[in-house]
């Protein structure tokens, strides 16, 4: 049995590395995109093989499905041709620009690489060590708290009570980089010179009912096992990508005042969680005994609807006004 | 026993429906043909496994679930390479091979 | 705390304050400036009588402020700080009726006196500051707050100047920073009223470490008592206004560097100590040759602010040698002249100032016959320049008198001899501008003046008072109030009666 | 000892190829990668090192990882906007700009 | 049992965020804005007035949040060291609230940044959101007693940052953004592995239960220097500066103040924190000894560009290479002499840095406002155009220098006395030493405002807020360096 599991976890772990060495070390950056999805897959299939079902599918959905989307995106808005060269001069001298020489470029390469393998392996000793002799952990304390707190998931627990504040500035982060993106202005799809497909449309609409539905699935599990607002989220922000792919209409999200109460509602959610016990003279985030479970509830619900707007604004690029306010900007 | 055979048939034959879609995409020699091996061949494939899953399962639930995610994946795979197909039409890659359609 | 430790504060306050308001006025608001500034002179006149009555009959008026931990910010009355307090707050009054003429129709006045009143008040902290610390705090200060005054013309000139001056100062002042700090660390803080008990206590365990402090604390003030070599700055910051350069050379920043020296000697290491460690002979030898080198340099000059600044440079000095020789009457030598070098060289100065200004004579071979145009003028001149020469009865003949006196009495005869040497340097470079200025005839025209007298009264008073006031300490040396006095009472609270 | 360790260590080496692929990698969406290699890796040594097959895996470790990646696509989302419309910008812009 | 005050602590964190979402819902309303940012400053400022009461009254204390307490939950914990940044920081945070305001809704410039191009303009709209929600972040990062937490609070408050370098909009704006992005995430995620060694070794992530637990072997070591590589990287230490110079002079005006003087400011603070303070007893010394040494470089190095440069906030950013550096240069003395006052000294150059580096930013800002540029050779002269922000800039660069009378002046001396007792002498020597060269490029803009030139084409008056902020803060500098004593005094 253990062999077998030496033979499955090295052929992981092993693909792993390689996945991830040919997504930085790809010649041009599609293929790195590539690579780096299936790069994330894998993860997923480690996290589930490390007993962590949650980080699987948030793996899945976010960590490889979104960013990967977002790559593709930005790849194609930059336009596959030009992408290369004028991503590469944009930021100037880059860090260690590739050097007129191409020896002295890859003699460059070679040693960070070497550092950077030279510092992995002493981590890696310590790690080593510090894998055989670790205790259980927080494990035994947290499902001793379980009852005290009331909500049965020990991820949850911790995500919404024992270490709630982590996850309200989670949330300020996700609010963060809407805000960042929409600063920053629309970078608009090259509109396509033909209509939007009907069957991309029909598709949308089922997929789109569909996900919502799966969304609420996992939602609801959030508070009993794997599952949560995170995911649900994540699912929701998938319907909403292809939404926008199906109806240029939800290019307009960035305007209508619901969408901006949406995106904030985890946040919000969160400070009024936090505050209101602070009014009562006790401690930032403290919920009033038996009512954690309530709170958690609400708290997960919310978070899915601003993570799917926020993943979705994330993916759109910003608001179509910018892109208004761009034109008038060329204009002499 | 009898149960157990047909999955193991059934799961060999998804494989075997598999290698098939895979061969022909990294073979067939044009953009329409591929997809067209990886979509139907993969389609047919995985459908044969999941009946073969499902059978296995004790509950019906899971089974039905097992059911529904081949369900899924048909209409988003029939989907996506309808998508892949159009696109590459419209874009015109693999010039010269449009009256082939 | 009674009424009478606040009393040094309010002298600080006295010119801080009305400069801080003076910063924010419009430019356009003369009367009132002109009025913040004599008002706050005159009361800062007024409070240092009322602290060296107070002191006169034995109080010794205290205040302290914590700014940090183990760092506090301490003011203390003594004979020393008063003589140098009044000298300040005195020759401040006379000073600003003069910038105020001298300016007039200058832009950036506000700036200019703010900075002004800035500069008094660090000057005044310096001479009451209980400890070496304080002490430092306030000298930084006046670094700083000199530099606009000196490149307040604006030109690329004057810009440059200001640069020699702060790579000068700020050096000296991080060599001062240093030496405190570590005789800190060492020592603990040092107040200036201990007379040196602090460092008695040490000078077994690290005479070294003290030899280098001392090292460190007199080169940080030497540049700005310009001593040879770090005496550079002193000519080239004459590019200032008259009134800036009077200041400078009569109180602020120069007489801050003699009287630290007098500090460090007398109260941080006490004579004892000093003389046990050897380091007041190092004092003694650059002093000798900064009067001679002074004195030689000012003898090649043509500018006549020049020259007045290498005079400076080496009258200095025998302040320097007088707490070198660690004899009382040298000591009584040094402290007197402190104050009557202020009185002469500040006379000088306005002298030269109303020559530029009124007749825009700047140099010595321009000033024939510039006697009989501006008399008053040059008659103030001359009393200065005669007492700087030591002749007698004017003020500079008491200080040196006493200084030789001193000199022999520790038997360094070769002191003695760099006094007489020096003195015939200084009239070898003053008698000649004498001469040309009443002797010999006008080459050209001088612009007629517009009014009865031969400039404007504001720019004439000045100079004709401290003129009278340096004949006068000389005169009447042997009264009881008379700087004479008072440093006599300070060499015997040093060396005992 | 078991075949879990492997896992952490693994991480350890995404971890360094990220920061290689970060410093000399002269494509930016390629740096965006990299530094989303580096966060899955420190995410692998994260729960890994808490996880030897033996004990209840430890859920807090798993619930900051969660938040861990939240975070990494937050960044990404925002780099990738800047990246998109540096891209845009037209270089006499510079010359304008400042 | 948390009393009201202490629990207080919370709307430090909260206000900000909860003005966030605020000024984001009601963006476009007349006054709006105004009246959510009057209130955070208003909520901040009882906070922080509780805490400094409640610290000089009874001392250090910590807030259980969700009152589960370590290891389960995470925890605020407030002493000395990190109520002097949080008391420093607010006055920052209030004036440059106002010159950011006075920027945004004073006739503008073409020449300015986009973000102040056009109101309600798009940009401006995302503004304040940013703003505040940086305003959260730092001082969630001042209060977290927790790992995992910090590093949350970093990305939050780097991410904040990134995207307000952002606003300007413009291309040498926007690389620079990215380049200030990629250190950032590459020293979080330095800082991530540093926190799993550090769960994984003691099965906490809590700064006082670590403190008490801390032994010195492999693990911890490897552990500390990633977290610290992590925070150097972060604080710019040279020779890992070269995102910052770029960043802080590209943003707009204010930002770049918040930028100088509290983000830069709190990985340097973490640092103290973690290698002098929780990890005391674990720390090889001979690791200060390298960091103060590339302290010692960073000042030189600093200081020297920021001599050439020929744009007056490129000369402020420089300026704060060199300033931290000399903070970590003077990691060795507090190292060495253990001290309480060297402690103090080393707090005391930090905050002092942070008021006057904010006061000169904010100057800097005015002036490019007045001028519709901040190129040093066409400003000739701007003293006497624009007195305010010069005194403001002069003050400034005088607590950097350390003229007495500053709180820069007290940091340094209770360095020098603490570290001469001890015989740190070569650390001494290059904390005096370095006001040589800090006066140098201070001494450069000074001339240049003090020389008396025409003044030229196109330089427009200044809204007076923007100016009076600048000298409000520069005054602080003074009000510190004088003030400070009786409340430093009965501290621990």
């Amino acid at each position: 049995m253990s062999l077998a599991a030496w033979v499955f976890d090295g052929t992981l772990t092993l693909t792993l590395v390689v996945l991830g060495w040919g997504a930085v070390a790809a010649r041009d950056p599609f293929t790195g995109i590539v690579r780096y999805i299936t790069f994330g897959l894998m993860a997923a299939l480690a996290w589930a093989r490390l007993g962590a079902p949650d980080l699987a599918l948030a793996e899945a959905a976010i960590g490889a499905g979104l960013t990967g989307a977002l790559l593709l995106s930005t790849l194609g808005r930059m336009g596959l041709r030009q992408a290369s060269r004028r991503a590469g001069e944009a930021l100037g001298a880059a860090p260690r620009a590739p050097t007129p020489l191409p020896g002295m470029a890859q003699a460059w390469s070679g040693l960070v690489l070497g550092l950077s393998l030279a510092i992995a392996a002493v981590i890696g000793g310590v790690a080593r060590t510090l894998h055989g002799r670790n205790g259980p952990g927080l494990g035994p304390l947290v499902d001793s708290l379980r009852e005290t707190s009331g909500i049965d998931s020990p991820v949850a627990v911790v995500l919404l009570d024992l270490r709630g504040y982590d996850t309200l500035l989670e949330t300020a982060v996700l609010f963060t980089a809407v805000l960042a993106v929409w600063c920053l202005g629309v970078i608009r799809f090259r509109r396509p010179p033909w209509p939007v497909d009907p069957v991309l449309a029909s598709l949308a609409r089922v997929v789109t009912a569909l996900l919502v539905l799966v969304a609420a699935y996992l939602l609801q599990l959030g508070l009993h096992g794997p599952g949560g607002g995170f995911q649900a989220g994540a699912v929701l922000a998938a319907a909403g990508v292809l939404w926008t792919l199906a109806d240029r209409r939800a290019l307009r999200l960035g305007e209508s005042r619901l969408a901006r109460i949406g995106l904030t509602l985890g946040l919000g959610a969160f400070l009024v969680a936090a505050v209101i016990p602070m009014l009562a003279g006790r401690s930032f985030l403290t919920y009033a005994a038996g009512s954690a479970p309530a709170w958690a509830w609400v708290l997960e619900t919310f978070i899915a609807v601003s993570v799917g707007l926020t993943l979705t604004a994330l993916f759109m690029g910003g608001l179509s006004e910018i892109a208004e306010d761009e034109a008038e900007e060329r204009a002499p | 026993m009898v149960v157990n055979v047909g999955v193991a048939a059934l799961m060999c034959l998804g494989g075997l429906f598999f290698l098939a879609g895979l061969v022909g995409l990294l073979r067939f020699p044009d953009v329409y043909a591929r997809i067209h091996a990886v979509t139907k061949a993969d389609t047919l494939g995985l459908g044969l496994v999941a009946t073969g899953v499902a059978l296995t399962q004790a509950s019906p639930v899971v089974a039905v679930k097992v059911l529904l995610i081949w369900m899924l994946t048909a209409l988003s795979s029939g989907a996506a390479g309808h998508l892949l197909c159009r696109a590459a039409y419209l874009e015109e890659v693999d010039n010269g091979r449009r009256e082939a359609l | 705390m009674s009424w009478a430790d606040l009393l040094p504060p309010f002298i600080l306050g006295s010119s801080l304050l009305p400069g801080l308001v003076i910063f924010f006025l419009p430019e356009s608001r003369r009367t009132l400036r002109t009025a913040l500034n004599l008002a706050s002179a005159c009361l800062k006149l007024v409070a240092v009588a009322v602290l060296m009555a107070v002191v006169a009959t034995g109080g010794q008026p205290r205040w302290e402020w914590s700014l940090a931990p183990g760092f506090d910010l301490a003011l203390q009355a003594d004979a020393l700080s008063l003589l140098f307090v009044t000298l300040s707050a005195g020759l401040w009054l006379v000073t600003t009726v003069y910038a105020i003429a001298y300016l007039e129709g200058a832009p950036q006045r506000s700036r200019f006196f703010g900075f002004f009143s800035l500069c008094v008040s660090a000057t005044v902290g310096i001479a009451l500051s209980a400890d070496l610390l304080t002490f430092l705090v306030f000298y930084e200060i006046l670094t700083i707050t000199t530099y606009p005054l000196v490149v307040h013309r604006g030109t690329r000139r004057s810009l440059a100047a200001g640069g020699t001056y702060l790579v000068y100062t700020l050096s000296g002042g991080v060599l001062l920073f240093v030496g405190t700090a570590w005789l800190t660390a060492l020592a603990g803080p040092v107040d200036f009223a201990s007379g040196g008990a602090t460092v008695d206590t040490l000078i077994h365990e690290h005479p070294g470490a003290l030899r280098a402090i001392f090292a460190l604390l007199v080169a940080g003030l030497a540049v700005k008592a310009a001593i040879v070599p770090v005496h550079g700055w002193l000519p080239v910051a004459m590019i200032a206004p008259a009134p800036v350069s009077a200041l400078l050379h009569a109180v602020a920043v120069v007489k801050a560097g003699a009287f630290g020296i007098l500090r460090v000697v007398y109260d941080v290491y006490g004579v004892q100590a000093a003389t046990d460690l050897g380091v007041l002979t190092w004092l003694a030898g650059f002093a000798t040759i900064t009067i001679l080198f002074g004195s030689l340099r000012a003898l090649v000059q043509d500018d006549l602010k020049r020259r007045l600044a290498y005079s400076t440079v080496s009258q200095l000095s025998y302040i320097t040698l007088g707490a070198a020789l660690a004899t009382p009457l040298a000591l009584t030598g040094a402290v007197v002249h402190l104050v009557h070098q202020g009185l002469m060289k500040i006379t000088l100065f306005f002298c030269a100032g109303n020559l530029s200004e009124t007749l825009g004579v700047r140099r010595v071979s321009e000033m024939a016959g510039v006697g009989r145009r501006m008399p008053w003028t040059m008659r103030a001149f001359a009393v200065a320049a005669l007492g700087m020469i030591g002749t007698p009865p004017i003020a500079g003949f008491v200080s040196k008198w006493y200084l030789g006196a001193g000199a022999l009495s520790s038997g360094d005869g070769w002191a003695l001899a760099v006094l007489v040497a020096s003195g015939l340097l200084n009239a070898a470079y003053f008698l000649p501008i004498l001469k040309t200025a009443w002797f010999e005839p006008a080459r050209k025209a001088w612009p007629v003046s517009s009014g009865r007298l031969e400039t404007s009264w504001m720019l004439l008073l000045p100079p004709l008072v401290t003129a009278a006031l340096s004949l006068l300490v000389g005169v009447c040396a042997g009264v009881d109030a008379s700087p004479l006095a008072w440093a006599g009472r300070i060499a015997r609270e040093v060396f005992g009666p | 000892m078991t075949s879990l360790v492997l896992y952490p260590l693994a991480g350890v080496v995404a971890l360094a190829l990220g920061l290689a692929g970060l410093v000399t990698r002269p494509h930016l969406l390629t740096k965006v990668l990299a530094f989303n290699l580096m966060a899955t890796g420190a995410s692998l040594l994260l729960v890994g090192l808490g996880h030897d097959g033996t004990a209840s895996s430890d859920p807090v470790p798993q619930a900051m990882v969660l938040t861990g990646i939240v975070v990494s696509v937050s960044a990404t989302a925002v780099a990738l906007a800047i990246i998109a419309r540096l891209s845009r910008l037209d270089p006499d812009g510079v010359e304008r700009s400042d | 049992m948390d009393g009201p005050v202490t629990a207080s602590v919370g709307w430090l964190v909260a206000a900000p965020l909860a003005g966030s979402v605020a000024t984001f819902l009601l963006r476009g309303r007349r006054g709006a804005s105004e009246a959510v940012l009057l209130l955070t400053a208003l909520a901040a400022a009882l906070a922080t007035n509780g805490l400094v009461a409640r610290i000089m009254g009874s001392g250090p204390y910590t807030v259980e949040i969700g009152s589960w307490g370590a290891p389960a939950g995470i925890e605020w914990a407030v002493d000395d060291l990190s109520a002097a940044f949080l008391a420093v920081a607010l006055p920052v945070w209030i004036a440059a609230t106002i010159v950011a305001h006075g920027l945004l809704h004073s006739p503008r410039s073409p020449r300015d940044a986009r973000v102040f191009r056009k109101e309600p303009g798009p940009t401006a709209r995302t503004f304040w959101p940013l703003w505040l929600l940086l305003w959260g972040g730092v001082n969630a990062l001042f209060l977290s007693a927790d790992l995992f937490n910090l590093y949350v609070a970093l990305e939050l408050a780097g991410l904040a940052g990134v995207a307000l370098v952002a606003t300007a909009g413009v291309l040498p704006a926007l690389q620079a953004a990215l380049r200030y992005f990629f250190a950032n995430v590459a020293g979080s995620i330095s800082f991530l592995t540093g926190v799993a060694l550090v769960y994984h070794r003691y099965q906490t992530l809590d700064l006082q239960l670590l403190r008490s637990a801390a032994e010195s072997d492999a693990s911890t070591t490897v552990a500390l220097a990633l977290l610290g590589a992590g925070l150097l990287l972060k604080a710019a230490l040279f020779p890992m500066h070269a995102w910052l110079p770029r960043a802080h002079a590209a943003a707009p005006a204010p930002v770049s103040a918040i930028l100088s003087a509290l983000v830069v400011k709190a990985p340097v603070y973490l640092v103290l924190r973690l290698w002098l303070d929780v990890f005391h007893v674990a720390l090889p010394p001979s690791v200060l000894t390298f960091v103060g040494a590339l302290g010692a470089i960073g000042i030189v190095w600093g200081s020297a560009r920021a001599l050439r440069v020929e744009r007056l906030k490129s000369l402020i950013a420089y300026s704060t290479v060199a300033q931290v550096g000399l903070l970590f240069t003077a990691f060795p003395i507090v190292h060495a002499a253990g001290s309480r006052d060297a402690r103090w000294g080393l707090v005391f150059l930090a905050v002092g840095h942070a008021v006057a580096k904010a006061s000169m930013f904010l100057a800097a800002g005015g002036l490019a406002r007045a001028h519709g540029h901040d190129r040093l050779d066409q400003m000739t002269g701007f003293g006497a155009r624009e007195p305010l922000c010069t005194y403001a800039f002069g003050l400034g660069g005088m607590s950097l220098l350390g003229v007495p009378g500053t709180i820069g002046f007290s940091g340094k001396w209770l360095l020098a006395t603490s570290g001469l007792e001890v015989w740190a002498v070569p650390w001494v020597v290059a904390v005096s030493a370095s006001a040589l060269l800090t006066a140098a490029y201070v001494w450069r803009v000074l001339a240049i405002a003090i020389r008396s030139a025409p003044e030229p084409a196109g330089t427009r008056p200044l809204a007076r807020r923007i100016a009076w902020s600048a000298f409000a803060l520069a005054v602080l500098t003074v009000a510190l360096g004088l003030g400070s004593g009786p409340f430093v005094e009965p501290l621990p």
